[in-house]
């Protein structure tokens, strides 16, 4: 009976929303505000990947709002799973050849994730994408030898850091342009050239590192946590309810 | 100074404050007494300044409308009675009642402030927002003065809550579509704007205010409520309420039928299919007033219950009189509001003392007090005399105006019907002063005293004041004269003694004195003729030709009436019994619903369905 | 001071926080509550600048309207920001287990509120609120008990179904308008008012109605407020489902302002409010009493929004402000008595300062005179008398219904409290706790002052559109009307 | 050719998110669904958008991957409960 009041509902949502889309300008599209950066893009940001200007220059108060939305993600789910952490889990090692391919796949991902942050504003890529290559970086070892130290200390620290960074680059800029999160402040630079398009490439630097650092610990507290055939582990009783 | 409505208002909301302060305090009945003398002292001194309206300095301003309040005539009339009935009560708790009488008499005298104080906001109404606001002060104010006893008494208090809660919210919606359709809300604007509506938004109209103010009266189907309330309160909060809370509504319903409406264009509102007019169905419903209550009240054995039962009853004759239309009418009606208070007042007054000695007031574990408590006897005999509307005292004068008017109007049905709920009366305040007074003493009961006089002080001075207003009807002919001129009828043509009209009149100075001089002959006679009276103990008596032990009483009290009341069946009051429990089962089930609705697991299925129906409704 | 400090502040702080806790464990109890005083200084200086020189548009970062993002630095924004930051400062989470990461998550919700307070774009406006929302699941789930958590989850579920619902609705916009500014919104409504717009508005509805507690999106409110700390759930009760409905204020008034789609809030009010009211009727215990009447007082708030005009709105500001006080205090005030309401018995009588203020701020909930929800309650029902051509009959009976259940609950639970139970006076009942003392005082503020809050609530609604609604400005009673001068008489 | 490219990847979409609904082994679920966000991250190529193609990559296909395998592993429910009923 639920099963089909869902695939009522659900056929008839798609019914609407093909409705609903039915109306729209397709192939003609108004998008002013796109063309409108397009055009102004380069001039006004000096980044060569129009999307860049878009998310650090044009709405970074949203890509700020979006890190912050990963942060207490992880803040809150890391508060969920610490509590039970009653026993200590460890799960087994991975094989010798996962354990040699993720020990192998880490100064490559490294960089990777490293070049994708930096070059965000000149070719696609970013913060968030090299992010979380940063990330995986870091954990894919760390998932294949979960016994491993991890560096929970370090990864607090870089990930403060970084998104203080983000937030106080805004408000240096208030002191030279006079606007929060005003990114022109060091000039658009050479067009094309690494050193250019003002702090974005700083901005996503602190991006980068702050969601790796993020994803990373995240990962980690997740993969630290006691699994529920672990002793000492309550099952909340309410659970059945649902 | 000029005494000012100003004035009145602050002394009634100081006296609020220095209970709330100082209601602990062995003195505070006194010091309320001294506070409501002052009151009435003021509206005295005011009613000079009714004809242009007293207006006060008390003004707000709020979301665009401005909040301020006037007393005129009608109010006026209103606000000395809910004084008087205040310093009563008070006076009734100032001694030993207070000390001991309830579980704190500092709630006692904080509630009969807070009422004081709202009634007299309410009475000095000028427009509807402000009648509205002194609306819910009264109501609100009301359920804290029934709730004080606790026990039975707050089921009772719960009830009349859910109905003034719905009254008033009745009540605010038709405040609120005046206000959109009319662009104001002061009286004489609502007024002025009234002609113009349309018979359907006048019905409209007339349903909302006409509910809300009728259940605060308790006006026929929506009595249910008061009886309880008003007997489960304790005794001088009682008086007070039986005495002026319900008639409240009946100013509401003045206003709204009389000034609002008037009574020319209630008889073109003629009722579809039956061709009744509104007028005359107003005046049926209160004509059924009258009868049913009155005739439960018969079947009630608990004394304070009988006289609530009666309360609404009497509510009846105040609304057809004055719905009669003629001088006599309306003055019949309004003078039954004052002579309501004063022996209703007395009534429960003397049944708190009942309670306060013996402890129960239920009637078939009284009796024979006459002889413990004259006092109260000789009160409780007055008001049941004026109670029941028969000469010397001052229901008769009342009532007498309202037959009148009937008759004169050629409404003989009408008058046949509040004769019939006359005859209930007499029945049943034979009944309680019977019960209680009469008969014999019960064992339990051999060693209390009367009251003392803070207690039977105020009663007699009521029932003086029951007398005296019926041997001289023209000192509250006086104060009616000054609501009925100020709601745009015509003055009644009075004296001391009664009233004058083209088709006869009535001087109870002369009445009375007939009556007086008879009984002073026959006591004459008594007593000169030899007093062949013996005195015998109460005991000594007989019934079935075998003498009555101490342990079994000879007592009249059980069953009383009982041929009668399997005769008249309340098939009728089953009927809305019935309503009343449909509708909290309804609330209950509909209310389990809910909470089940909130408690199911699925909610992803119903945002997926609430979307979706939005989506069908709205494109 | 530029008002965007008020979203920068918290987040630097919540960003700083977890390295800081690291150097010092006790800064975790300390850094949160300074830097929520800090903002709500910074906050207040802003509001009061907004007093003197009036709203103000500001471009972030220097890129202009249409292409960047507009923040409002406007009566309804501040006076928001204001409020949260009050609220998140006094109703600060005393028992948690893990102070610092409920710290932070508080911050978060504090810089994220003000964003959404003052944010003019529609995307960004989904941004905060999607904070908004991601703070409250962790909120929710701080009490770290099973059941806590189970509630949390739910939340979570509709929640992010509903996130991804208002998604779909700005993308229909953005896709039929090609622009995500307010202001330039507000100037299309015939490009909106197609199928596409009011589709898109009835999404949003349904999103943004989670947070807001719009049946039937609301299924989490009961389990969440029965199973938190009593705090935070007078926070959730009191501002964070204003913030939903701060966000469909500003879209109502700026942009979907009489569009069909209206309708369906009207609706989703009405239904919130009949089975809230009844719901909290069948309750059996105080929590869950609570959050049922705020299911209902937040359909009230809908039912005003739809029907929009002055009027409206200034009905949904004014309900949402006795709310906003009224309700954490009942929470906080109900939080020394056991849950249950049977056991409730006599407890009145052993501290009767809490319990007479349990009365007087449920009055107002139901909306008796001269107290603030009784002014609500009535432009509510002028605006419905005003709007609505056919059913204002209907509407009003239900609306008016559903407040005698509303009476009819809440004084069942004061004769109780009044009621005679001895166990009373064995038991020791802490005295009203300060918090619930504050809220208490800025209730009786409110009561007494609500004719200079309604004047500058009138201030605020018109700082929002100016075109249409100073067009609509008839609505609003003339003063003169009401009373004729001093001659009237009966 | 271009339909054609959007059509084929569509179906595996589609395909794909059938079988996370379909598939009883929690884990194949999650094997789906990222194949889902896969053939979505390829149809961002194709319209020209490889930003979020490279986001959608990272996050849905591996990262999301990553924490549903964690998590499952951690609670041992391999199984949906129509499968533990029968």
């Amino acid at each position: 009976m639920r099963q089909f009041a869902s695939l009522l509902f659900l056929f008839g949502f798609a019914f609407f929303l093909s409705v609903l889309v039915g109306g729209l300008p397709f192939g003609a599209a108004p998008m002013q505000v796109g063309q409108a950066i397009v055009e102004q893009n380069i001039e006004a940001t000096g980044a060569a990947n129009a999307v860049t200007g878009v998310l650090l220059a044009f709405r970074g108060m949203d890509t700020l709002g979006e890190l912050t939305i990963l942060f207490v993600a992880a803040t809150a789910a890391g508060m969920v799973v610490e509590r039970r952490k009653h026993g200590v889990s460890r799960d087994s090692v991975a094989g010798f050849i996962l354990l040699a391919g993720a020990e192998l796949m880490f100064p490559f991902l490294l960089i990777l994730g490293a070049y994708v942050i930096l070059h965000g504003h000149l070719t696609p890529g970013g913060g968030f994408q090299g992010g979380a290559i940063l990330a995986a970086a870091f954990f894919v070892p760390f998932l294949a030898n979960p016994g491993r130290a991890f560096q929970g200390h370090a990864m607090a620290f870089v990930e403060a850091f970084a998104g203080a960074t983000f937030i106080l680059l805004g408000i240096f800029s208030i002191f030279r342009e006079g606007d929060f999160m005003a990114p022109m402040f060091l000039g658009t630079g050479e067009f094309g050239q690494l050193v250019s398009a003002g702090s974005l490439p700083l901005l996503y630097l602190a991006l980068g590192l702050k969601v790796g650092a993020e994803l990373g610990s995240l990962v980690a507290e997740i993969a630290a946590a006691p699994g529920s055939d672990d002793p000492l582990i309550e099952e909340p009783q309410a659970a059945k309810d649902l | 100074m000029i005494p000012s409505l100003d004035l009145l208002l602050a002394l009634a909301f100081g006296n609020l404050g220095l209970m709330l302060l100082a209601g602990r305090n062995p003195t505070a009945g006194l010091l309320s007494m001294i506070l409501y003398a002052l009151q009435g002292w003021v509206l005295v001194m005011l009613m000079p300044a009714l004809a242009e309206g007293a207006a006060s300095g008390l003004a707000f301003q709020v979301f665009g409308w401005s909040l301020s309040w006037e007393l005129n005539g009608l109010g006026w009339f209103f606000a000395i009675i809910t004084v008087g009935a205040a310093f009563f009560s008070a006076w009734f708790a100032a001694g030993a009642w207070g000390v001991q009488g309830t579980r704190s008499p500092w709630a006692f005298h904080v509630t009969l402030a807070a009422n004081v104080a709202a009634m007299l906001l309410l009475l000095a109404s000028r427009d509807l927002l402000t009648l509205f606001i002194g609306w819910e002060l009264v109501t609100w104010a009301g359920y804290a003065m029934m709730i004080q006893s606790g026990g039975p008494a707050t089921r009772a208090a719960y009830k009349y809550l859910i109905y003034g809660v719905a009254g008033g919210l009745a009540v605010l919606a038709a405040v609120v579509l005046i206000q959109v359709q009319a662009g104001g809300l002061g009286f004489a604007a609502v007024a002025a704007w009234m002609p113009g509506i349309s018979t359907g938004m006048l019905w409209a109209l007339m349903l909302l205010l006409g509910v809300g103010f009728g259940i605060k009266m308790a006006f026929l189907p929506f009595h249910r409520w008061q009886a309880e309330a008003y007997g489960e309160s304790p005794g001088p909060a009682a008086a007070f309420l039986g005495a002026i809370s319900s008639r409240m509504g009946l100013f509401g319903l003045l206003i709204l039928l009389v000034h609002f409406i008037g009574l020319a264009r209630l008889d073109e509102l003629l009722l579809p299919l039956i061709g009744l007019d509104a007028r005359i169905l107003w005046m049926w419903l209160s004509a059924l007033t009258i009868i049913i209550p009155t005739f439960i009240a018969l079947k009630q054995n608990d004394a304070r219950m009988l006289l609530a039962w009666h309360g609404i009853g009497q509510g009846g004759y105040m609304l057809l009189g004055v719905l009669v239309g003629s001088e006599l009418g309306v003055a019949g009606g309004l003078l039954h509001v004052f002579n309501y208070a004063t022996y209703q007042a007395v009534l429960f007054l003397v049944m708190g003392a009942v309670v306060y000695r013996t402890g129960t007031a239920h009637l078939d574990r009284l009796g024979g007090l006459i002889t413990r408590m004259p006092l109260s006897y000789v009160a409780m005999l007055f008001a049941i005399i004026g109670l029941a509307g028969l000469p010397p005292m001052n229901g008769f004068v009342s009532k007498w105006m309202v037959y009148k008017a009937l008759l004169d109007e050629g409404l003989p049905l009408l008058f046949v019907a509040a004769v019939i709920g006359t005859l209930g009366t007499i029945l049943s305040v034979f009944k309680l002063i019977h019960n209680v007074f009469l008969g014999q003493l019960r064992v339990e009961h051999e060693q209390i005293r009367e009251v003392p006089f803070s207690m039977w002080g105020p009663m007699i001075a009521l029932s003086l004041i029951v007398f005296i207003t019926g041997y001289m009807p023209g000192l509250a002919l006086d104060l009616v004269m000054v609501a009925q001129t100020s709601l745009g009828f015509a003055a009644l043509d009075y004296h001391l003694g009664g009233f004058v009209t083209d088709t006869g009149n009535l001087n109870m100075l002369a009445v009375v004195s007939v009556l007086l001089l008879g009984m002073g002959i026959g006591a004459g006679i008594f007593l000169l003729g030899g007093n062949k009276s013996k005195r015998v103990h109460q005991l000594d008596n007989y019934a079935g030709g075998h003498f009555l032990t101490t342990e079994v009483r000879y007592h009249y009290s059980h069953h009383f009436y009982a041929g009668l009341l399997r005769l008249i069946g309340p098939w009728y009051i089953t009927l809305i019994k019935r309503l009343e429990g449909g509708i909290a089962a309804l609330t209950d089930t509909l209310a389990a619903g809910s909470d089940g609705l909130y408690r199911t697991a699925y909610t992803p299925i119903l945002m997926l369905a609430a979307t979706v129906l939005g989506l069908a409704l709205v494109l | 001071m530029n008002p965007e400090i008020l979203i920068a502040l918290p987040l630097l702080a919540a960003f700083l926080l977890p390295a800081a806790r690291r150097i010092d464990a006790s800064v975790g109890i300390w850094w949160g509550p300074l830097v929520v005083l800090a903002n709500l200084v910074i906050a207040a200086m802003a509001w009061w600048k907004v007093q003197l020189i009036g709203p103000q548009s500001i471009a972030l970062g220097g890129f202009a309207a249409p292409l960047g993002i507009e923040l409002r630095a406007d009566h309804l924004g501040l006076s928001a920001a204001v409020l949260l930051n009050l609220a998140v400062l006094l109703l600060w989470p005393r028992e948690t287990p893990d102070k610092a990461r409920v710290s932070t998550i508080l911050l978060v919700l504090t810089g994220a509120g003000c964003g959404l307070a003052m944010s003019a774009d529609l995307f960004n406006l989904y941004v905060f609120f999607e904070l908004v929302a991601v703070a409250t699941y962790g909120l929710a789930a701080a009490n770290g008990k099973g059941e806590a958590l189970i509630a949390s989850l739910r939340y979570l579920i509709l929640g992010a179904l509903g996130s991804a619902l208002a998604l779909l609705g700005i993308a229909l916009v953005y896709a039929k308008t090609g622009t995500l500014n307010l202001t330039e919104l507000g100037g299309m409504s015939e490009a909106l008012s197609g199928p596409a717009g009011i589709g898109a508005l009835v999404l949003m509805v349904v999103g943004f109605g989670v947070k807001a507690e719009l049946f039937p999106l609301n299924n989490w409110v009961p389990e969440v407020y029965a199973h938190t700390e009593s705090r935070v759930s007078a926070l959730m009760a009191g501002i964070i489902s204003k913030l939903g409905i701060l966000v469909l204020l500003r879209l109502i008034a700026e942009v979907f302002g009489g569009s069909p789609g209206l309708e369906f809030l009207l609706w989703v009010g009405v239904l919130g409010v009949v089975t809230g009211e009844l719901a909290a009727y069948g309750a059996k215990d105080m929590r869950r009493v609570l959050a049922y009447s705020s299911i209902g007082q937040m359909g009230l708030v809908a039912v005003a929004l739809a029907l929009g005009g002055e009027t409206g709105f200034i009905a949904a500001l004014i309900l949402m402000l006795n709310h906003l006080l009224v309700k954490p205090a009942l929470f906080l005030i109900a939080d020394a008595w056991p849950g249950s309401l049977k056991a409730l018995a006599g407890k009145g009588r052993a501290r009767p300062l809490g319990a007479v203020l349990f009365v007087l701020l449920a009055l107002s909930l139901i909306g008796v005179p001269p107290l603030p929800g009784f002014w609500g309650k009535y432009l509510l029902l002028d605006a419905i008398f005003t709007n609505v051509t056919e059913g204002a009959g209907l509407l009003v009976g239900l609306i008016l219904a559903a407040t005698v259940v509303e009476a009819a609950y809440f004084f069942r639970i004061a004769a109780r409290l009044f009621g005679s139970g001895e166990a009373a006076e064995e038991s020791k009942i802490p005295g009203l706790p300060a918090v619930a003392a504050l809220f208490v005082i800025a209730f009786l503020a409110l009561s007494v002052q609500t004719g200079r809050v309604g004047d500058y609530l009138k201030e605020v609604v018109h700082g929002l559109q100016p075109q249409e609604l100073r067009m609509a400005q008839s609505d609003f009673p003339d003063p003169a009307a009401s009373v004729n001068g001093k001659g009237e008489r009966l | 050719m271009m339909v054609w490219v959007v059509a084929i990847l569509v179906s595996l979409m589609l395909i794909g998110a059938f079988l996370v609904v379909a598939i009883p082994d929690l884990l194949g679920a999650v094997a789906a669904s990222t194949a889902v966000s896969l053939a979505l991250s390829v149809l961002f190529v194709v319209l020209r958008a490889p930003d979020v193609a490279m986001a959608e990559a990272a996050v849905g296909a591996g990262l999301a991957g990553v924490l549903f395998a964690l998590a499952l592993r951690k609670t041992e429910s391999r199984r949906t409960r129509d499968e533990e009923a029968s």
